[in-house]
Order: C-alpha cells, then structure tokens, then sequence
C-alpha cells in the first residue's frame, strides 16, 4: 500500500510543460504565503494565519487531481489550495486583510477560504470539524447520484480526533465518494507525530474502516498528483472512500507567530534540504526542461501576480458597519436581534415598544 | 382538523414533507428499523426506503456534521437526536459549524437542516439522561429554536423548520409525545419567532415554553376554577429568536408575571425572560418575576428525590399567591 | 489473534469445583435479571432498564480475570458485573428500586451501579462515556506506579463514536494498564453491528492504534475467563493495553420495555439455541460434573437470595427529600443554590436578603 | 507582594502547587514541548518532566475525561482547553460526567480536577475561535465556575480551585495575559462563591466579570473623572455558584445597574444578573437594569466588524448615561 520517499521523477509527467505549470503553481503558493507572512508582520492581517510553506507540492499535485466538478474541504491551513483552486489571488488576500471584496466578504480571514463558484467550501479552524461536513457533502453528492467527488484536507494532527473516527466509519459504510488526505508535515503545532498517534503510519489507520489508503512523497508533486488521481477515479467510479496520506515538512512555524524553538537546527535543516520547490526548481534545470533564466521570469511573473494582490486587497475597503447582521439567519425571521452593544433592549422612554422593523406584530 | 397526538402531528408532518420535497430526508441512530427511540418516525424506513430513513452509528458529532454538510448542497436533513443529553456530543458540528457556515463565509451557503430533540426530566432517567439544555441553542446566534407545546405547533413549527434555510434546533419533550390535541389540516407553516398567547387573562402572566406551556394552562385553569384568579398564558413556542414584544405587552397588561421551566434556575432559559421582563415592563411591573425551575442539583433517579427536583403545578400556583400577596392583589380572588 | 465459537469446554477449567462455581455465578445473574424485568412491570423500576440476558457467560468470564485491586468501569448494562464484582444483591436492587440503601444511595438507578468497595466505578448512560474516565483512572495507576489494572466493558455499538478513537489511541500512546472489553452482542438498540461498522471484526480495530486484540466466544465462560485473563495480566506486566471482543447474543430487549419486534424469528431462535446459561447446565449435566437435581438445588439457592434482595429493596427507604442538595458539591462553597423549584430567590419580604446558611457574608 | 502579569501569576501558581502537592500534574495540547499556546506553561515541562507536564493528542473529549477518571482516583489534573470553543468538543465529559460523578452515585467519589480555559474576542479569531460560553458550564449544578479578572485573583482562584475537592471550569481571557497588577505573597487561597466590589460608589453599580471588569474599572474612573460619577463596580470573580447577596447589596445601595458581558446578550450570563437584580433589588431600582454584551452574530473576522460587535468602554459610558438619564440623576455628575 504504501510509497515513501520517492527521490526521482515520476514517469507520469508526460511533459516538460505539466512540470513547469505545476513549478508556476508551486511559486505562487510560495510567494504568496512569503508575502502574506509579510503583510502579518506589517499588521495588515490579523487573527491566527498558517502558511503552506512547505506543502507547494502537496497542494499542487492534490489540485491537480480533482475537477471542477468535485468539492474541496480544508482546515484553516489553507491559502495555497485556494490559490490553485482558481480563487482570484487579489481577492484570497483581501480576505487576509479582512475586506469588503474578500472570497469571504472579510467575514472569515485566513482560517475561512470559501468560494461557492469553484466549489472550495471552506477552510476551517475547528481541528476536524471538516470532516463531517466534507462526508456530508458526498453523502448529497451519493443522494443525487452524481458523479462529484469530495476530496477532504486534514493535518497529520486531526487524526486523533474523534471526528475522524465517526466520519472514516461512516463514508465507509455508506460508500461515499470522498477522499481524504492527511497531509503529514510531521506535526500538529509542536507535537510530533510519533507524540500524539499511537500509529505514526498514519495511513494504516483506515484498516479499521476497511478503508483502501496509501501513502505518499508529499515533496513530490506528480507522486502526489498520481496518488490522489487515483484516489480519486476510484471514488467516483466505485463510490468507495480512500484515505491519502502524504508525507512532506514545515518550513516554518505552525502560524506567523511561531518562532517554533522547539524544533532543532538538524530538524529544520531535514526540512530545508528537501524544500518542494528548491527541489522541482533544481530538478527542472538539471532536467534540461528549463533554464534558471527561465525560472527566475516565471518568478518575476509571479512576483507580479502577488504585488497586484495585495495592492487589490489594499484597496478594498473595510466591510461597512450597517452588513453586520446580514449573515446571521439566511432565512429572515420576527424579533431577531440586531442590537448593537450599546443599544438598549427597549427604548428608555417607558411605553415605547421596540417594533421588529422586519416584521410588525400583526403582518 | 383532527385531534393527534402530538407524537402523530410530528410523524405525519415528517411523512408530508417527505412526500413533498424529494431532497428531505431523515437521519439518525435508530430511526429506522428501530422505528426511533420514541416512535416518531415508525414506518418510515418501510415506506421510504433506507436511503431517506438512515439509520445511522452511535456518532452524534459525525451525524449530526454530514447533515450539516449534505444541507450546505442544498439537501434538507432532519436529524433526530435520540434525547438533547446527546446532543452535547455534536455541539461542535451545531455550535461552531452549523450556526457558524452561513456567517463565516460571507453567506454564501445556508444551512437549511432541522434537529429534532426531546428534553424532559421527571422519567426517572438520572442525572446524565435528564437534562434541559436548550439553552445551549438558545443562546447561540445563527441558530434558530423552537419548542412547541401542542401538537397543533408541532406541526406548524415542524413545517416552518423544515422549509426554513437555517439550521433549526426543534426542542420536542419526552412527557408531550402522548399529549393530544387538534391539529389543522393542510400545510400551513408556523411562524418561527413569535411566542403566543395561548389563554386571555388579567390578573398575572404565566410565562413557560414546552412542556411547561402545558403545566401554566393547567395551572391557570385551576387558578380560576378555585380561587378565580384570571392568569394570562405565554407560551413561548420559539426560544431563538425570543418574542419580547409579546411577553412585555402580556405583563403591561396584568402587572406581574411567574415563569414556569424545566432547565435549571440559575442562568436558565427563564433568566433572560425575567430580565426582559423587568426591563421592558419596568413601571408596570407591581413585583418581581418570580421563576419556577429545576433544583439545581444532578437529577437524581430516586423517585422520591427527582419529585422534589422538579418543578410542579403546585409550585407555580405557590409562586402565583406569592406574587399576589405581595402586591396585596389575591383579593381578586374568589374566596 | 482471533479465536471464535469455541464450542467445546477449554482446557483450563481445571476442576468441577470452578465450573459449578462460574455456573452459579450465572445463574445469579440470570435469575437476578428475571426478577428485574419482573419488578420493572410492577412498576418497582423506573427509567431505563437494560439486562445482562444472554450475556452471563461473557459477565462471568470477564469478572473471573480480573482481581479485588483492579478497577471496573462498565456501560449501562451493569448489574450482572456489579453482582459478580461483590456488591450486595440486596443494595444492587434497593439501587434499581432507587432506595435509600442503594449502592449508589437512589441517585443513579439501574445504569449507573458504583461501589467504590469493589472498585466497580460505573455504570454510565452516556455511550462511550466511560472509556475517557477509564483511561484516566488507568492513568493514576500508571502515575503512581500501581499494580492495578482498569477493565473498560463497553458495547459494539459503543466502538463508533469519537470517544472510543480518543481513549484506546491514549491508553496506547501512553503504555496504560487498560483492558478494553467489547461485548459484541451483535445488537446496539435495534442495529446490527453490520449496519454500524464499517469493520464488523471489531477486535481489528485495536491495529489502529497498535494495540494487541482478539476475539472470543463470548458465550463460553472459560474461553472468557482465560481471555481476560492473558489481556489483564498483560496490561499489569508489560503496562500495555489490549482490546478483547466477546461474541455473544442478547436474549431480550435492548432495555426491559422494548419488545424486539425488528428481530426475525429465526434470529432470536439462533440466539436462545446458544444460551449460555442453558448450554453451561447441560455440559456439566453431560460430562458428569453434577447431576441435574444438585443444579436445580443451586437454583432454588440462588432463588432465595433474589428474593432476599427484592424484600432488603422493598424495605428499603426512599432517600429523604433532605437529602437533595447534599451530592451537588464535595467541597461546600458560599452561595451555592439550595432551593427547592418552589422557593423565592429572595424573600418576599423586601430588606429581607437571603443569608447563606453555611457561609454567612463576613464568616 | 510583586507586580506581575496574569500569565505569570498563573505560571507560579501552576509550579508552587505542582512543588508543594505531587498529585497535582498538567494534561493539554502542546502545554509542554510548545510550553502552552499562550505560554502558561512555559518551562513545566523541563522543570517537572513529561508526567507530570503531560502533552495529549488533540482529542478534547479524551483528554478531559481522562482527567476526570484520574481525578476519580484521587488525583488533581489541571487540564488546560486551548480555548474555550475547544471546549464543546469535551462537553459531553465536562457536563455528563465531571459534573455528575459525585451526585450521581451517592457521593462516593469527587471529582478534584480543574479546566484551565481562555475565552475572549477582539483577535480577529473570527466567528469559530472568538466565543464566550462559559454559560454553558455556569449552567451546570456540580460544577464550579470562576473567572479572575486581576493577576491576584487568578493566583487566589487557581489555588482556590486546584485545592477544591470538585470539577472547577477555570476562565481565563487572552487579553487579560498581559495586564499586570499586585499580587500578594504566599499560599492564602481565595474563596469559590464570594464577588468582590473592587470600587466603591454611591451612583450606580457596574457588574462584569472577567475582561469586563477591568472595562468596568476603566469606566468608572472614567465617569468619576469626567463628569464625578460614582460608580461601584462588582466583579463577580466567581460565575458559580453566583454571590447574589453582593450584587444586590451594591445595587440596593445605588438603586441602579448596568451589567457588562462579553457574550451575547440574550439568554446571556448577564441575564441571570439583571434577573437576579430586578428581584432582590427591587424596591431598590430606579431604572431597568441594562446590559452591555456582544451582537449577537456569528464574530466576522474582519477589524471594523468585530469593533461593531464587541462590546466597548464608550457603549458602557452610554448605557450609564441613558440609566442616569431615565432616573434624572445624571445631575449627580459634576460637569
Ligand atoms: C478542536 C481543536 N483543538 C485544538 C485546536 C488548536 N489547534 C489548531 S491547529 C492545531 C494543530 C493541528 O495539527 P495538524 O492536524 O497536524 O495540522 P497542521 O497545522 O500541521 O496543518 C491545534 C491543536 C483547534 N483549532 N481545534
Ligand atoms: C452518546 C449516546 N448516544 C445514544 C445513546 C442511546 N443509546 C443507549 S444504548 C444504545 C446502544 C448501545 O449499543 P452497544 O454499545 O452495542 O451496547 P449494548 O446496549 O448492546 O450493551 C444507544 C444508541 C446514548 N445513551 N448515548
Ligand atoms: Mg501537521
Ligand atoms: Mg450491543
């Protein structure tokens, strides 16, 4: 079942072209998470913010397998699946910055990438609390008879949760088309994995739904692409789960914030040395499929991708005041509350009772 | 109109729905061929097959987040909560998911599914099985709830729940299943959000939701058959969004005001209606809100102690000629 | 690692002496049961009421394995360990007619039996409530370097909820002295374990978290026992946990007022046709253990302490209505409620400020 | 008697009980090698070592309750919930069962453990990561709740609280970690149960609770520097049990209250306190009690959302004028 550390290219890369759109990719997952931690560091972004340093070329290969059609769930560590996903990067950064033109109208931030046109469904911050959802939307998916697949994002951490558990039976049992992929960056913010699972070969653990699961090269994105591809016509053609795991590091801490001192210099060097993008980039020249001359203007191009996103998200403005109750019931309904904080509950001039604007007693 | 139970008001309306909107559907432990813990969706399986009636593993957090997630593709899930104690085990998905999709993302995708759950003590079901904790819903904004009282609401509220696009916490009451009464024909939806006056009086209001709702007209009745006294009845029926403009203009009427529930006192549901109370009826009211409540205490088993524990009619009629005697107002009363 | 239907007497039944021992034991269950339901009918019992029909050999086993030291935690479907364990039969009935001599005092009623004599810590309603607790209790063990071991019964029901992936990957990664017990009785409530798992072979579940297990018949005392016995010893010595699943049937209801109506014919037949109780009296009838007259002489024996139980529970005092607000907290503190649903928060007399009785303000 | 951070006098009073009592241990995620999302524990687990510092999965329900069966066995756990919303997903052991355990059986066994837990907004944490429900465990009989607002009490309520022999749910809030104040020497546990005035005044009683006793301190010498306002404020330190008699003692004196929460308003635990008010004080009060608390919507992420929804100093000046208006005591002040 497994497949580790898979050093040369594999041979489904059918062409030069594929492995430079995938390194393009990769680039601006890069850059952009660069120039995010940047914006953090300058105050523009606020809350909790989690790169994919690290990840380009898990992220890459996974967007690569799934279609337009199937639906994506991620935790909140989740810019660059959104990125490649096809959000607009200007408005994935207004997000981060909280604006108006945000994917998510400045209402989630980082943690909450959604875009209902190219069927991300979030980003969430609540570890595992994707998983239900992402299993119920491929129990819809199954209810229709349709041909979508779910595919659901985790970290190597959020297999310890119960949620994990209860939603691996279930897409099991009621064979749904998911897959699941647990990308291992080794840890869940400064615990390792061999501290948190009972087994650290976190794959196997979908024997106990006689779950079909694999294993690997998370720094390898066409291993990765290969993988998942699998996973994922097998689940829209059998309707049967599978469970990905897929082995890659953490460049940097678990957020902006973490100077992570509690990883050792030898750990941080493991992780450099095998650097996705270092990687793809040093291999596409050794290849002979480009030149570093080359390379540097595709990352000049998406220098330029980056600048004309945070200049859009700069631009954007702050939500208005007056939307904030627009998003508390989609369906509207008498006597919800849409006090401010200071506001009384009932005007201090006694008799004057508070009509529901909405809906007048007696509509 | 026919009279029902209100277990066959909630059975039937599932159906009705069922039959109406291809995309309902109904999920939950022991729903199916169990016919449900308590019955309510008996024959369903049969009639609809396992992939409308899907019984599922004992796994209230996994469940209860696929209905959240098939409802964000626009499914209709009604997901049965075998009683609300259980339902703590989802309060992930229904707090920080369910109440929190619609918000968090900028409203681009509702989460139109219902959760059916009884709460109800008073069945010698102990601490951890006797639980009234809709206030944990109630208190939550992005969910609705609703606790009908009759089966003329359970109805009418079900149907509103159903075809609303919010998730819906609908509070059923293991003692009301039995309970009958007349229920309209057709299908016309409830309002979610309005409390109604379920009985006319002068003299105090009884303000309660649920099971309670039946214990205040069953109080009133008596209050006016032996002593004459006229209490006006509140009945809730939606605890989120919370009806103030109704309950204030009862208590500007009659002065002062008792309410009756089955949750805890300190902090429970009748806390915010008593400070809403007192705020809105503030130069009307002629004595404190009084609360009628659960001991606050783990609900023993014991019969003997879980009596004492609960809150009965007697206590709400002893509470009534407190806040009577305290405005020196009993004398209404006919003897 | 499996071992199923076993049908024929293990080895390790060392004397005739042990056998009529275990049957007794059963038989106490058994018949202790019998008049439960009966009393439920008389309106004796209130609330859920859940039997260890059919699982008498498997109650037996697992009690005979473990020592006075160790600790239980069970399910609600209790009191056939709490018999066997050591508490009282008298003081187990007086709990289920919720009297003053219960053993849990009336507060907990048939699901939530609890001596701390014999270290049985619940009898809890909640499913897959007890597994964290139990865990944690192995915890202290580990802490202070005891010698004891925790058993952890549960339901096959019970293996799909959250709390049992948390628990049995805790008590792995930690090296607890935990014995998991799963009493496949192949129903939860009305649903067959194939309905509900997606690995039927639950005991295979422990791979996930690298965790020794196995399979026995649960309706054959002694394979239980011995079982039992190898994982508890196991769980002292090496300080490793392990998951044992006995397979049995469950002869009645999932609790006392349900009347099974889901299950076919042939279903329950299959069931009565392995009856452990049944089946254990006519080995020992059949291999000359004890003739069928000394067998009906335990019964009457057994008899007479069911009804002894059932007049110690009948005479047996409600618990004071005074009592109410004594088990709220162990450690009293100021202003703590202690009102009845009746009473004023504050009297009605104004002025008159309600005194704490125990922490007058300024003591 | 130093001066020190709220983060420091908890880090101390962790390390002095875990010296002076070796049942004392710390379970949570990353409290160890990480040394605590918010630094608590930072330097426990080099001094104590992994036993007794003790990092867990993240699997809130399995680690609380594995707490709680610890705590069955006579051991004191000090768990740490990286914040409270993680909290839901341990509900089910919190209030099924750390809760219930003593009353449940009879009293045989206690539950002597603590839940050490960060609520607070204004983060820009967004809609899941910014909620105040320490409702949900104030609620709960068998519990005990407290939430110190100064460097002092959060060293008197964590021995307090450590050293007490039932389940306490500990509120801590992120923006309080950094403020500083005096904190006195030695080992003198504070009391569970007892709310303190920590300002005197004779105009209007400010009731808050955690961060917003520290806005309400603000406020008041704010009013009385502005426009010689007296303001008393009641920190209520302890949300369970809830010391009643102090608050209406205060508002007795004042005649009027404003109750400042960082939750949402309905069904709030400012609601319980506004009841209480109206009740006990109420041949006392002058105007409505009101409340200042969160909109109630899901927290957005974005900076000039949140603002709008959080409750502030100036809607606490302003809800204190409107008070002082409706009774014409604004008088009282001296501009
Ligand atoms: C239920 C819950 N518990 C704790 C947290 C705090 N938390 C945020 S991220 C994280 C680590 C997750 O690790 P992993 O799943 O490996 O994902 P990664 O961050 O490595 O992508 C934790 C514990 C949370 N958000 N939700
Ligand atoms: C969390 C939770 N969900 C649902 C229930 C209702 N319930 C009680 S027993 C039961 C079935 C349990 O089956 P199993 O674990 O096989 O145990 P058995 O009753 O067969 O001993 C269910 C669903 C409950 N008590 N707790
Ligand atoms: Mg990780
Ligand atoms: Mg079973």
């Amino acid at each position: 079942m497994a497949t580790t550390n898979r050093r040369r290219p594999a041979r489904s890369a059918k062409s030069s072209e594929e492995l430079l759109g995938f390194y393009r990719q990769m680039l601006l997952v890069r850059r952009f998470e660069e120039r995010t931690a940047q914006a953090y560091t300058e105050a523009k972004i606020g809350g909790y913010c989690h790169l994919n340093l690290g990840e380009e070329a898990t992220v890459v290969g996974l967007m690569a397998a799934i279609e337009e059609r199937d639906y994506l769930f991620t935790n909140y560590r989740d810019h660059g699946y959104a990125l490649i996903r096809g959000m607009d990067p200007g408005r994935v950064m207004a997000e981060l910055y909280g604006r108006q033109d945000g994917v998510s109208k400045g209402w989630g931030g980082s943690m909450h990438l959604f875009d209902t046109d190219v069927r991300q469904l979030g980003g969430y911050g609540i570890v595992g609390g994707q998983l239900p959802l992402a299993a119920g939307a491929a129990l819809a998916v199954s209810y229709r008879d349709g041909d979508e697949v779910v595919m659901c994002q985790m970290g190597d951490g959020t297999t310890n949760i119960g949620a994990f558990h209860e939603t691996l039976n279930m897409a099991s049992l009621w064979d749904l088309p998911i897959v699941f992929v647990v990308v291992n960056n080794q840890l869940g913010m400064g615990t390792t994995v061999e501290v948190s699972s009972a087994e650290p070969e976190l794959y196997k653990r979908a024997s106990a739904y006689r779950m079909e699961s694999a294993r690997v090269d998370g720094n390898d994105v066409i291993a990765v692409r290969d993988a998942a591809k699998l996973a994922v016509e097998r689940a829209r053609k059998e309707q049967k789960p599978y469970l990905l795991e897929t082995v890659s590091g953490r460049l940097k801490g678990h957020s902006v914030v973490d100077p992570a001192a509690y990883r050792s210099k030898d750990e941080i060097e493991a992780v450099r040395a095998q650097d996705p993008v270092a990687g793809l980039h040093d291999r596409l020249v050794g290849d002979g499929v480009a030149k570093v001359d080359e390379l540097a203007e595709i990352d000049a191009e998406i220098g330029r991708i980056v600048k004309a996103a945070v200049e859009f998200a700069d631009k954007s403005p702050a939500p208005e005041v007056s939307s904030l109750f627009d998003y508390t019931y989609a369906s509207p309904v008498p006597n919800d509350s849409r006090r401010l904080p200071g506001e009384a509950l009932f005007p201090t001039e006694p008799g004057n009772q508070p009509a529901d604007p909405l809906f007048p007693v007696g509509a | 109109m026919a009279v029902m139970s209100y277990r066959q008001a909630l059975h039937d309306t599932l159906r009705a729905e069922m039959l109406r909107d291809p995309d309902v559907f109904l999920m939950g432990e022991e729903i199916g061929r169990f016919e449900g813990s308590y019955k309510i969706t008996a024959g369903l399986l049969d009639e609809f097959g396992p992939k409308r009636v899907r019984d599922t593993p004992i796994a209230e957090e996994g469940f209860t987040g696929a209905a959240v997630g098939a409802a964000m593709l626009g499914l209709r899930p009604v997901v049965e909560i075998m009683t609300i104690n259980f339902s703590l085990l989802a309060l992930d998905q229904i707090v920080n998911h369910a109440a929190k999709i619609y918000g968090m993302f900028g409203g681009q995708r509702s989460v139109p599914m219902v959760i059916r759950t009884p709460g109800g003590g008073g069945q010698q079901l102990a601490a951890t099985h006797s639980q009234n904790v809709e206030l944990f819903y109630a208190f939550t904004p992005g969910l609705k709830v609703v606790a009908p009282s009759s089966p003329a609401d359970a109805k009418a509220l079900l149907l509103a729940s159903i075809r609303d696009n919010d998730p819906v916490l609908f509070l059923e009451n293991l003692a009301l299943y039995n309970t009958k009464g007349e229920v309209p024909d057709g299908d016309t939806a409830g309002e979610i959000g309005r409390a109604a006056v379920t009985r006319e009086g002068t003299d105090i209001t009884l303000v309660a939701y649920s099971r309670m709702a039946h214990v205040a007209l069953q109080v009133a009745e008596k209050l006016a058959a032996d002593e004459g006294i006229s209490a006006e009845v509140v009945d809730l029926r939606s605890l989120r969004p919370l009806d103030r403009p109704t309950i204030i203009e009862s208590v500007r009427k009659t002065s002062c005001a008792v309410v009756l529930e089955d949750d805890w006192l300190t902090y429970g549901i009748g806390a915010e209606v008593a400070a809403s109370i007192s705020d809105g009826a503030f130069d009307y009211l002629d004595a404190p809100v009084r609360r009628v409540a659960m001991a606050e205490v783990p609900l023993p088993y014991a019969k003997s102690l879980e009596v004492a524990a609960l809150p009965s009619a007697n206590d709400v009629v002893t509470a009534v000629h407190q806040t009577l005697d305290a405005v020196g107002r009993r004398s209404v009363g006919a003897h």
